[in-house]
């Protein structure tokens, strides 16, 4: 009787031990889901790369330990969802970040929404994203923005009278990009017929030909065409070889290396506005990044891995000053950031949870991608 | 009943049938030889609309005062007139159950739309039941009763057969087209199929218009004969006058 | 820009996209006529053999032009296994089992790809000479659009001439007319098919290549596209008729081309003009323009 | 007589028991495993609602995703709140006369089912006397039309920018009532004279024909029952995703509901109801394949795309195992009516 006794008290002890050091030592979850294979892998394998350099910088906070987990969301509606309701529901994560690709975002916005899990987009620039969701913010800024930023760029540095614009129907980020160039190109120059000619093409053509001849034959002074580095590049390949010379214009999306590699020569000269760059480090937070990324990839930053860098150190600073690693109060951290130093530059989210920040130029200069210029918030 | 006028078809150059005219008149049992791609399959498909003729009239009054032109009409149109066959070449929906064919045929016949076969409305399911009712009495006629849940591919051919017939007359044909009923049947089993045509002709009021290449069963139930060779019409006639008819001979002979 | 030029470069466009569509077809419509079954996996393969011909290229020693021929071969025997697995089994199954397989195999290959060649795009490593452009009064042109039609018809010459006159090709035409005469004839099924796969996934991966360096951007996904549309060249221009997928290949090319050009408005709807195509030719002339009919016995 | 009151009486014991455990899985599981078995049911439907017409009535079509959008969008534009969509079209205005339109969610499930269905007799009447292979190139052709004009026409459906903020309405009551309804709806139809015409016609279309079936009337049916079905799913799961848009349409959504339909065997209902819910779960439950596995602290990278790859080895190798047997029922199973 006694021996059971004691061996019930052990019991009950050891359950009791374990149970508080669990509450103790258990490490506070971020949930990441991001495309890992579909279309948008590659922005996917970018962001994750910088989310894990973050991680491995800064795996501890409030003296708990850190854990990521990532989901892969197959470039899917259907899939986001489930993968960011496996992260909440089976994961038990404290937030969240993700997703490259504005739709995939949005698959997950009424997820967090009901469960009330910050998330922080990486790369995800439509305005939808955050609009009307209290748990969504992101660390870039977002396509109106851009799409200004561009056509800025292409009255003043270019001193353009005339542009067409080539745009990936399929895609929200090429056709918001798009839409905000042309109606900042049309006031800038003040002129309504400025845009000559508006194509389209799906995500997936490879053939533009026809889309550029037409293009051609209106002679822009520049051409503006977001999209996927992929068709972009072959895009730009296939002006070149219908001697199309004047400038080439596009999105953050270009900045990935299989744009040089497939548009080779093509490409030279293109400009295009993203996020940040390895050469004009923006902030302390740059270098330190900059210098890390080089020894555990071996190859220069790219933007992508930054806001991925970027978002998970901002998940973890609002932690640390809340004190709490609870959703409620993530969220209410987030809501509240202001100037925080990222890798990507100073970082404050306005009232929608959209970060107000500047943006970069680069151009394709001798197979590489050349700072040019920043551009601030207005 | 069946009036066949001027009937030609052609297949690209092709004639398969030529200037065919021919009389079924009700009640009666009237046969379609000739010999191995005389063409008679083809007469058959053009009467129940499968193929469109190049040229001719096909004239189909199943009641009195009733006159329907075919040429044109599609084949479920056809049938639904009141024209069913069977096939040469063994037809049945194989992987359905023996019943399931023959309920099948009087799909025709339901006037409940399909919502209330969804729903199964009153009047729908009395309907069925009829339709089924039916079915097992003509299972239970060509003796197929003990094998309705049986797939109708398992059957063996004497009894698919058989049952290609039951499945045409439960669409309660006025005439019934017969594609060589009695192929691959040994003696005992074609005598039996010859009563049994005739049986069925007097207890569901048929016309029936057969091919055969069994001659004693053509010439058994047959009240008038027609002979094709290459498509063109050589003999008509009653059993013995096609019988001594020289050009059938020689048709069949091969002589000339 | 003349409005001369401007469509005389509308029509170079429209000529080097159709031979590519007419190369690939040709690979889909000869497999057609054999089995009567749309080889869903076809546009795969044509993926596979880019990948091949890009690793052979950058990861031997073997000179380019030699890749550009070893691949498609090696093309052509993943074209063998393919029919061993995945639709000899099912010869004698109703047709929609076989096309379910194919849809398989289609899957297969496209996510055996994502596994293995990563879900990023590469860039096709292009030889020099096949890629520069050429001016020709106003219009520019790469000579990689002059070195595809000319290949085109030089595997459409080599291959009429190997149905017409090999003792192969001739039981592959006797195949194609009517199986089961063909195998009374003593003429050995399984070896022919064997062969049109074979021959159906070299050309394709020749496509493939020819594609590559024309559009030098590689996915695992890249096949599913072009292999549509050349089935759609195959159909216009009568499935199993091999003249046919040629005919078809260019004018689809054209068509989708001139669509762009004469309706600039219509761009957005430029992946379903194809499509459109295909509806309004099995509507009307199910045979295809080239084709000719059949009708089932009864 | 007998079979078929025991037969009955089975069905409503299992109704039963699946309104239950649905019950105490609302009651008791977390929103993922939830979100879960809301997909099954969806899935539940559009398998039998594919099975119906590639199964049952023999026609190979490959436009489920087509249908699908349509049930969608319509569900989206019909439920969303005006202000809601106000924001959504912040590009190019909605079309007037749905600016302001705002309905139930049943209402906005039967337009979806009609809308789709009126669209598939629409497209079935013209594609539907192609036969196999050229009927599914056809009706994948349809369903990327469908695909592309929703991504161009903005001022309908928004574009490529999507749509969010659609009513969550959909939950386990929603999807598995219609997976039930659509189990009961093609088992009757099935059992009944104009199921057994449609697998007359699968079976013969000539011999059919003969027997005075109208293979256009019945076929246009079938897909129009089918295209229904498929849009409710549709609608279903735009309001369970609460946002759509035209890229989630591609031909991969109709070759996962292949998938389901050929594991389950065409034309068997209780196989395509069992099959919906494993994959859907598998494909949940493979992810493991997939990502990294997590082991203390040491990640073992996953391999992105191994998940489908199993998924395309299983695919092929039922439809190997089975051959020709994939068209097959268990025996007299359907005659067992015949007493009645």
């Amino acid at each position: 009787m006694k021996r059971r006794l004691g061996l019930a008290l052990l019991v009950l002890a050891a359950v009791c031990v374990s149970w508080v050091g669990a509450a103790f030592a258990q490490p506070i979850k971020i949930g990441v889901f991001e495309p890992m294979t579909g279309p948008n892998a590659a922005g996917g394998e970018m962001t994750v790369e910088g989310i894990e350099l973050a991680w491995e910088v800064r795996s501890e906070v409030l003296g708990r330990e850190v854990q990521i987990i990532v989901v892969d969301n197959k470039s899917d509606k259907v899939e986001a969802a489930n993968a960011v309701s496996r992260l909440i529901e089976r994961d038990q994560v404290v937030a969240i970040i993700g997703s490259y690709g504005s739709s995939l975002s949005m698959a997950a916005g009424d997820i967090v929404k009901k469960a009330q899990i910050p998330t922080v987009g990486c790369s995800p620039t439509n305005p939808l994203v955050t609009l009307n969701n209290d748990y969504y913010f992101r660390v870039c800024f977002i396509d109106p923005f851009q799409g200004t930023v561009m056509a800025n760029y292409a009255v003043n540095e270019l001193g353009a009278k005339t542009a067409a614009v080539i745009q990936d129907v399929t895609q929200d980020y090429s056709v918001g990009l798009a839409k905000y160039f042309i109606d900042a190109f049309r006031r800038l120059t003040g002129n309504p017929n400025s845009i000559v000619e508006i194509s389209s093409y799906n995500t997936g053509d490879q053939d533009f030909t026809a889309q550029l001849t037409n293009v051609k034959n209106k002679n822009p002074d520049v051409i503006f065409a977001p999209g996927n580095y992929g068709e972009s590049a072959l895009l730009i390949r296939q002006a070149r070889d219908l001697g199309i010379d004047v400038p080439f214009l596009g999105g953050d999306t270009w900045e990935a290396p299989e744009f040089l590699s497939i548009g080779g020569e093509a490409v030279e000269g293109a400009v295009f506005s993203t996020h940040f760059t390895a050469e004009a480090p923006v902030t302390p937070e740059s270098d330190r990044f900059l210098e890390i990324y080089r020894q555990k990839y071996g190859k220069e930053a790219n933007a992508f891995a930054a806001l991925g860098y970027d978002a998970y150190m901002l998940i973890l600073d609002v932690i640390e000053k809340a004190g709490s690693a609870e959703p409620q109060a993530i969220r209410d951290g987030l809501a509240k950031v202001e100037g925080f130093v990222g890798a990507t530059g100073i970082i404050s989210l306005d009232e929608n949870g959209d970060a107000v920040k500047s943006a970069v130029i680069n151009r394709v200069d001798n197979g590489k991608f050349v700072y040019l210029t920043t551009v601030e918030p207005e | 009943m069946l009036r066949i006028e001027n009937l030609t078809m052609q297949f690209g150059g092709v004639v398969a049938c030529s200037g065919l005219t021919a009389e079924v008149k009700p009640g009666q049992i009237v046969g379609l030889i000739g010999p191995n791609g005389a063409g008679k399959t083809t007469v058959f498909n053009v009467i129940t609309g499968v193929y469109k003729p190049t040229a001719g009239r096909i004239t189909f009054s199943p009641r009195e005062g009733e006159q329907y032109q075919l040429v044109g009409l599609s084949p479920d149109h056809i049938a639904k007139l009141g024209i069913c066959r069977t096939f040469q070449n063994i037809r049945l929906f194989s992987e359905l159950s023996v019943l399931d064919n023959v309920f099948i045929g009087s799909h025709l016949r339901l006037r409940s739309s399909v919502f209330s076969s969804v729903l199964r409305l009153p009047r729908y399911t009395a309907e069925e039941k009829e339709h089924y009712e039916k079915s097992l009495y003509l299972l239970e006629k060509i003796g197929l009763q003990d094998f309705r849940d049986e797939k109708a591919n398992s059957l063996p051919y004497g009894m698919q057969r058989r049952l290609e017939m039951a499945r045409a007359l439960a669409t309660n044909p006025k005439l019934l087209l017969l594609d060589e009923p009695a192929a691959g049947m040994n003696p005992q089993e074609t005598l039996e199929l010859t009563e049994f045509i005739q049986e069925i002709k007097e207890e569901f009021e048929l016309t029936v218009f057969l091919i055969e290449h069994h001659m004693e069963v053509v010439m058994e139930i047959s009240e008038k004969i027609y002979v094709l060779d290459h498509g063109v019409l050589i003999a008509e006639g009653s059993p013995s006058e096609v019988q001594s008819n020289d050009k059938v001979i020689e048709a069949y002979l091969g002589v000339g | 820009m003349g409005s001369i030029s401007l469509f005389l470069q509308h029509l170079a466009n429209g000529i080097s996209l159709g031979s590519l569509y007419a190369l690939i077809a040709i690979g889909y419509t000869m497999v057609y006529g054999i089995l009567r079954l749309i080889n869903f996996a076809h546009g795969d393969i044509f993926m596979l053999g880019v990948y091949l011909t890009y690793f052979g290229v950058l990861y031997t020693s073997i000179p380019w032009w030699l890749v550009f021929a070893i691949a498609p071969a090696v093309t052509g025997l993943v074209g063998i296994l393919l029919e061993a697995v995945a639709y000899k089994p099912l010869r004698e199954s109703p047709r929609i089992t076989i096309l379910i397989s194919a849809i398989g195999a289609s899957f297969l290959l496209q996510n055996l790809g994502i596994v293995f060649f990563g879900g990023r795009p590469r860039a096709f490593p292009v030889p020099r000479i096949l890629n520069h452009v050429v001016k020709v009064r106003g219009v520019s042109i790469n000579v990689i659009t002059f070195i595809i039609p000319v290949v085109t018809i030089l595997l459409l010459i080599g291959l009429s001439y190997f149905i017409t006159k090999t003792k192969t090709g001739l039981a592959m035409r006797a195949l194609s007319r009517d199986y089961e005469t063909a195998s009374l004839m003593g003429i050995d099924i399984n070896r022919i098919i064997s062969i049109t796969f074979f021959m159906g996934s070299f050309l394709a991966a020749m496509g493939g290549i020819m594609w590559g360096a024309r559009y030098p951007q590689l996915m695992p996904l890249m096949g599913v596209m072009p292999g549509l549309k050349s089935f759609i060249a195959a159909v216009v221009g009568g499935i199993g008729n091999i003249a046919g997928a040629v005919v078809g290949g260019f004018l689809l090319g054209l068509g989708e081309i001139m669509l762009v050009a004469l309706l600039p408005r219509l761009t957005g709807y430029r992946d379903a003009f194809a499509f459109v195509v295909l509806i309004i030719i099995l509507l009307v002339k199910p045979s295809g323009l080239m084709g000719s009919g059949q009708t089932e016995k009864v | 007589m007998r079979d078929k009151q025991r037969t009955d009486l089975a069905a409503l014991l299992a109704l039963v028991c699946a309104v239950v455990a649905l019950f105490l899985a609302n009651k008791y599981l977390d929103d993922y495993k939830i979100r879960i078995i809301n997909l099954s049911g969806i899935y539940v439907t559009l398998g039998l609602s594919m099975n119906l017409i590639n199964g049952f009535t023999g026609l190979f079509s490959l436009g489920h995703a087509g249908f699908m959008a349509v049930g969608a969008y319509t569900v989206a534009l019909l439920t969303m709140p005006i202000s809601m969509k106000e924001m959504n079209f912040f590009f190019q205005p909605i079309v007037p006369w749905l600016a302001n339109v705002e309905v139930g969610f049943l209402p906005a499930l039967l337009a979806a089912g009609l809308i789709s269905a009126f669209l598939g007799v629409l497209i079935g009447a013209p594609v539907l006397r192609l036969r196999d292979d050229y009927l599914a190139i056809a009706t994948l052709g349809f369903a990327e039309i469908i695909r592309v004009v929703f991504t161009n026409t903005q001022s309908l459906t928004n574009g490529a920018l999507g749509l969010k903020g659609i009513p969550n309405y959909t939950n386990i009551w929603w999807s598995w009532g219609v997976a039930f309804i659509t189990v009961w709806f093609v088992t009757s139809l099935i059992r009944g004279s104009y199921g057994k015409a449609f697998m007359a016609i699968r079976e013969d279309e000539v011999a059919a024909q003969a027997m005075g079936i109208n293979l256009f009337k019945h076929k246009v049916m079938s897909f129009a029952f089918a295209s229904f079905f498929a849009g409710v799913a549709g609608g279903l799961l735009a309001s369970l995703l609460g946002t759509i848009d035209p890229n989630m349409f591609r031909i991969t959504l109709t070759f996962n509901i292949l998938l389901i339909v050929v594991l389950g065997g065409l034309s068997r209902i209780t196989g395509t109801v069992i099959s919906a819910v494993v994959v859907t779960v598998m494909m949940e439950a493979l992810r493991f394949l997939d990502e990294s596995i997590n082991l203390g602290f040491i990640e073992i990278k996953g391999v992105p795309g191994m998940r489908m790859v199993v998924f395309s080895i299983i695919l092929i190798l039922v439809v190997i195992v089975r051959k020709a047997g994939l068209m097959t029922r268990l025996k007299g199973r359907e005659s067992s009516y015949a007493e009645n």
